[in-house]
């Protein structure tokens, strides 16, 4: 087993609002080792996105501390804490900025870390597309000449521009049609052991969470109910939420649906 | 001879815009029997959703919209109808169900208002009283059991799912024909989904309605439907029984389309192919399904 | 740009706009060739012509001391388009900066900086120009230091409400996860996508802020005689209602007119911008 | 009911601190006055000694800071000063021409309301069509004039060519009026003296009016743009999928929410029918604020001219706390918040 490449040691995140504080997640523990696919699966509300924010450093925990390679991640990052870590976010019309160029944001990981000579960068960005399989001369483009799935692809490729370590990908399919989320997976699967990537997978969708994850982790309510190897958890799942959560999956066959109704009532081997 | 409830021919919709014409629906046929619940399965931008909205009579409204084609209704071409006599039916003998069910609920009128508004649908003079009345069976038909607070409360006050339920008991409280249902509960948690949805079948069986299922989800689909038709780019590609068409997929779309589905049983991610290759196939009948 | 322009041009009512702004301008900028009598703008007397009613070569008739009013209400217009273009020039880069600060910051900054804006929102527009200006000496600076204070307060409120909307996109945050600089996040990011309604609030602008000098000047708290300016043109005829009509009724229609056509450029612009997201 | 009310007392409490700001920026910009006021009011003909006097007075040898700090405790006390140009109190001053300028405000913001307001709704419920083109254009040629040129025109039009109203002042001379309130509607009815009332209505329509038209304008033109925005939410979708009627929509489903942002802008139409006021009622003669002020502030009076823009400042926030009031109730989203911000 691969050694951890970020652990997450007792965090709790409570919100403060003028009038009562909210907890938004309650001592949470757990590692991500590399080279994995950690999957995190929750309903809205479970703590999903607070967990991202943390590790991202969006904001800091209220308690708790985040090791990456064993070394404690400030509340304030600087330039370089910043750049391991990436994100690749759910809404594909938001995650890029409509008045500049696919070019030009790319540009500006390149240009914030230094990466590669001025003169080069160019040539670095149009490699950077392609490698997420868009032509190279997309560069050029402003996103509203993009489509959903190109859009995300683009955000892959800001995340690979930045030689990051770990990426997390919040629900990063979960508004593109069926097809065009299988493409993106698949590249995403493709990336992984190519660039030496982490995943952080963030979603809702246990039938992409048993294809693509490592690992699994199951949040409600703040906390984290049940972590385990994917191929595990979903031969025994052992908590009773989890069990509803794979009950709730929408089906094709009529093979997964008499999976799915023996996980929920217990597990395969029950 | 039954009467089908809803039955669409060769159904065209055009956008007069400033540079060109744009066809969106290039002549599709549907039916659907009473009491039969049909889904209409594609992605964005096939033209489900202003399938619907024809049905109802919204699209109609737009001036840059052009349309051909028949839809007959309960027997009654709309197309002959008058706005006036179309509006008539909208709320009475068909009624929708959207996609978010928060903002579909308007934000500053409280839930009982609102109710009260689509039961005078009906019954124009109807009090406030038997209103509440005949609302809060309803909302226990959807499993609320305190009516009264969720009268009080405005939507933006209750949770989604529970605005999903109010939004299914209006849409059935005027004991309509048929029932659209443009993607329900999409922005809902899976496990809300899963529920309403369950109690969305139930419902429209117990009430014998009609129902044109609008989704992405092919899963859900599944789950809900009796029968199905695919369509791809303003054609229907596909039609038939759910469970033929689950079962055996007959066009090149349909497949690719369920191919593309992670299974929860696993067996690794799916390998598709960049580009749709005959997904212009013609149309593919299965021949257990299909009513005329 | 072509293509917004083309668009401009296809509506009839944005294509009238286009058109009498550009005679505006046109008039402004060549002033000294258009006018029939270029002298009058000063303190010339012609009692031989005063206060005739409109006929060759006056076109809007004469003063009472007998100077071209055509050529009074060109050069007049030239003034009043300086004026915009100098109070813009500061209020705006002003305003916005101070509106991205708080916006983006947020907490205290915001806290501080929008109850200053407040400040000066609370003084009734005119009223605070009005103070500045009596207080001061009614010369043409003076007159555009006082509504370039009136003025900036308001692109402070739209640049702020608008980067509280955009700080919530997405593509901010992912700036921010770079590790982009908060100037980079401001300048770059962010105010590229409030251009739009800023240029569409300068064009509307242009237009108001004729309207409030002229204002000024026509309660006498602007540009002093003998400089033309259409308030003040108004004001004096105003007493010689209704016989001496032309003294008011034509820098009046010189003020609407003007007005109007900036703001149907700018009410196309807005259109034009909203459809475009 | 609490949390209204607590939001009511948040914003009392945030007009408390930029009202005093406002009397910072006012009593700095009054300060920066070039000449000497002191001079100014005795004219040219009194000794450096009165001056000085005068200058020990008016407390214009202190520091700045410890006159502003004077001004605020004497205005804790309700005293605003002594106007050099009248030789009275600034508050008695004030009070006597306030009145005036208030009614005439009233009568042009309920005018913008009654009339902008159905113009925007009926310019959106029928968009595209001739009627909302003619609406558009109506409301743009309203804002498109300042209010003196409206007053300048409605004069020529209706009071000399058409004598349909008088063409100055309040009320006709032959009416004496009792002087309570100085709202002559309010005391006209005092007296009992119908005929009066009416006499004082009729003068007041006409300034009104040319007050009114660009509120009028700017109402509409944003009624409309709401609505329309309104127009493209779910919740009109789904109301017109259940059949509810267009007129229905328009004055109901679609309004209601419109009008939350239209009233924050119809607040900000008051504060510059304050400001127009002065135009307004120098046309028509009209015995308000306006004189007083543009007088005031030709003499550097230092008092008045920062009373006058302290009360009308006051007023602008006081009429802006009734549209969030108004606000909160019609918006049950912040009624009902738990963290109202």
């Amino acid at each position: 087993m691969s050694p951890p490449l970020l652990e997450v040691h007792g965090a709790s995140k409570v919100f403060r609002l003028e009038d009562r504080e909210v907890p938004a997640l309650l001592d949470v523990s757990f590692d991500v080792r590399e080279g994995e696919c950690l999957a995190i699966v929750g309903e809205s509300g479970a703590g999903k996105t607070t967990v991202a924010n943390l590790i991202l450093g969006v904001y800091p925990p209220t308690d708790g501390t985040i090791l990456m390679h064993g070394e404690p991640l400030p509340a304030r990052r600087r330039r370089e804490h910043r750049r391991a870590i990436q994100l690749v976010q759910q809404n594909p019309l938001s995650t890029l900025n409509p008045k500049r160029t696919v070019g030009a944001s790319l540009r500006l990981a390149l240009d914030v870390h230094r990466i590669g000579e001025r003169r080069e960068r160019p040539e670095i960005v149009a490699t950077l597309l392609e490698e997420v399989g868009l032509p190279g001369d997309f560069a050029r483009r402003y996103p509203a000449a993009l489509s959903g799935g190109q859009r995300q692809r683009v955000a892959v490729a800001r995340a690979l521009a930045c030689r990051s370590e770990l990426v997390v990908l919040d629900e990063p399919t979960s508004s593109l049609d069926v097809l065009v989320q299988a493409r993106v997976l698949r590249l995403l699967e493709e990336l992984k052991p190519r660039r030496g990537l982490t995943y952080l997978f963030i979603t809702h969708d246990l039938s992409v969470v048993r294809n693509f994850a490592d690992r699994v982790a199951v949040f409600e309510k703040g906390r984290l109910l049940e972590i385990g190897v994917t191929e595990a958890l979903f031969a025994e799942p052992e908590h009773p939420y989890t069990r509803r959560l794979i009950s709730a999956v929408p089906v094709v066959s009529r093979e997964e649906e008499l999976v799915r109704d023996r996980l929920a009532e217990g597990g395969l081997n029950a | 001879m039954i009467v089908p409830t809803l039955d669409i021919r060769d159904l065209r919709l055009g956008f007069r815009t400033y540079e060109a014409y744009v066809e969106v629906l290039h002549g599709i046929s549907l039916n659907i029997a009473p009491g039969e619940r049909v889904a209409l399965v594609g992605e964005s931008g096939s033209g489900k959703s202003v399938t619907a909205r024809i049905v109802l009579g919204l699209l109609q409204l737009l001036r840059s919209a052009r349309i051909s084609g028949s839809v007959v209704f309960e027997g009654r071409d709309l197309d002959r109808l008058s706005a006036r006599e179309r509006q008539r039916l909208r709320g009475t003998r068909m009624t929708m169900v959207f996609q978010d069910p928060t903002s579909s609920l308007n934000p500053v009128y409280r839930i009982g208002t609102q109710f009260h508004e689509v039961l005078r649908r009906t019954e124009p003079r109807i009090n406030e009283h038997a209103a509440r009345e005949r609302a809060a069976q309803m909302l226990l038909e959807v499993s609320i059991d305190d009516p009264d607070r969720v009268f009080e409360s405005y939507p933006f006050q209750l949770s989604g799912g529970m605005n999903q339920r109010v939004m299914i008991a209006m849409a059935l409280a005027n004991e309509p024909a048929l029932l659209i249902a443009d993607e329900p509960g999409t922005a809902l948690d899976v496990t809300v989904q899963a529920q309403t949805l369950k109690l969305m079948r139930e419902l429209v069986e117990h009430h014998h309605t009609s129902v044109l299922f609008i989704s992405h989800n092919l899963g859900v689909v599944r789950e809900f439907a009796d029968r199905v038709y695919v369509i791809y780019k303003g054609r229907i590609v596909e039609q038939g029984p759910c469970a033929s068409v689950f079962e055996r997929p007959g066009h090149a779309y349909t497949r690719a389309l369920m191919a593309a589905v992670p299974r929860i049983t696993g067996g690794g991610l799916p390998d598709i192919g960049d580009e749709p290759r005959d997904f212009s196939q013609p149309l593919v009948v299965h021949e257990s399904g299909g009513y005329a | 740009m072509r293509r917004a322009f083309a668009i401009l041009a296809s509506n009839p009512l944005s294509l009238l706009g286009l058109i009498l702004i550009g005679i505006i301008l046109i008039c402004a900028i060549f002033a000294d060739f258009i006018a029939p009598f270029p002298e009058h703008r000063g303190a010339v007397v012609d009692f031989a012509n005063f206060n005739q009613a409109p006929k060759w070569p006056h076109l809007m008739g004469t003063d009472l001391v007998g100077r071209d009013l055509f050529s009074r209400v060109i050069y007049a217009y030239r003034i009043s388009l300086i004026l915009g273009v100098v109070v813009l020039g500061i209020a705006v880069p002003v305003g916005v900066t101070v509106g991205l600060i708080a916006g983006y910051f947020g907490r205290y900054t915001e806290f501080a900086l929008m109850r200053v804006t407040d400040v000066f929102l609370s003084i009734p527009p005119l009223v605070l120009a009005m103070s500045i200006m009596g207080v001061l000496e009614p010369t043409l600076i003076n007159g555009m230091l006082a509504v370039t204070a009136m003025w900036w307060p308001w692109y402070a409120r739209l640049v702020y409400n608008m980067t509280r909307g955009e700080k919530e996109e997405g593509y901010v945050l992912a700036a921010e996860l770079i590790g982009a600089s908060r100037l980079h996040v401001m300048f770059r990011e962010v105010l590229p996508n409030c251009f739009p309604s800023i240029v569409t609030k300068m064009t509307l602008d242009l237009g108001f802020i004729i309207l409030i000098a002229s204002s000024l000047s026509f309660l006498g708290l602007g540009v002093q005689p003998p400089t033309p300016d259409l308030g003040s043109m108004v004001a004096d005829g105003a007493k010689y209602l209704p016989d001496s009509w032309w003294l008011t009724i034509f820098p009046s229609l010189a003020i609407l007119i003007a007005v109007f056509g900036f703001n149907l450029i700018g009410d196309a612009l807005r259109e034009l911008f909203g459809a475009d997201q | 009911m609490t949390p209204t009310i607590l939001i009511f007392v948040r914003r009392v409490g945030i007009s408390c601190i930029v009202l005093l700001g406002v009397s910072m920026l006012i009593f700095a910009i009054a300060r920066v006055i070039p000449g000497d006021p002191a001079r100014i009011a005795l004219g040219p003909s009194a000794t450096a000694e009165q001056v000085a006097k005068l200058r020990a007075e008016l407390r214009l040898d202190e520091p700045i800071t410890t006159q502003y700090g004077h001004f605020l405790s004497e205005l804790a006390q309700g005293d605003l000063g002594i106007s050099l140009y009248t030789n009275r109190p600034v508050v008695v001053d004030i009070a006597q021409f306030l009145p005036a300028t208030l009614e005439l405000i009233f009568v042009a913001g309920a005018m913008m309301i009654v009339i902008g307001l159905p113009l925007g709704i009926a310019s959106a419920r029928w968009r595209g069509t001739w009627i909302d083109n003619a609406i558009r254009m109506i409301a743009l040629l309203g804002v498109s004039a300042p209010s003196f040129v409206w007053a300048v025109i409605l004069m020529l039009l209706f009071a000399y060519f058409l004598p349909l109203f008088p063409i100055a002042g309040r009320i006709s001379d032959t009416f004496a009026i009792e002087q309570v309130t100085g709202f002559l509607f309010l005391d006209t009815l005092i007296a009992g003296n119908l005929a009066a009332f009416g006499n004082a209505a009729w003068h007041v329509i006409l300034p009104a009016f040319a007050l009114a038209l660009s509120g009028i304008g700017q109402t509409a033109r944003l009624t409309r743009a709401n609505m329309v925005e309104t127009y493209d939410k779910p919740y009109v979708e789904m109301a017109r999928s259940y059949g509810v009627p267009d007129r229905r929509i328009a004055n109901r489903y679609a309004f209601k929410p419109s009008l939350i942002p239209s009233l924050t802008i119809i607040g900000l139409d008051f504060a510059a029918m304050l400001g127009n006021a002065f135009l307004v009622e120098a046309v028509f003669a009209w015995p308000g604020l306006s004189r007083y002020g543009v007088s005031v502030i030709l003499r550097k009076d230092l008092d008045a001219i920062v009373g006058t823009v302290l009360i009308i400042s006051a007023t602008f926030l006081i009429m802006n706390l009734i549209v969030d009031v108004l606000v909160t109730i019609i918006n049950p989203r912040i009624r009902y918040s738990r963290t109202a911000s």
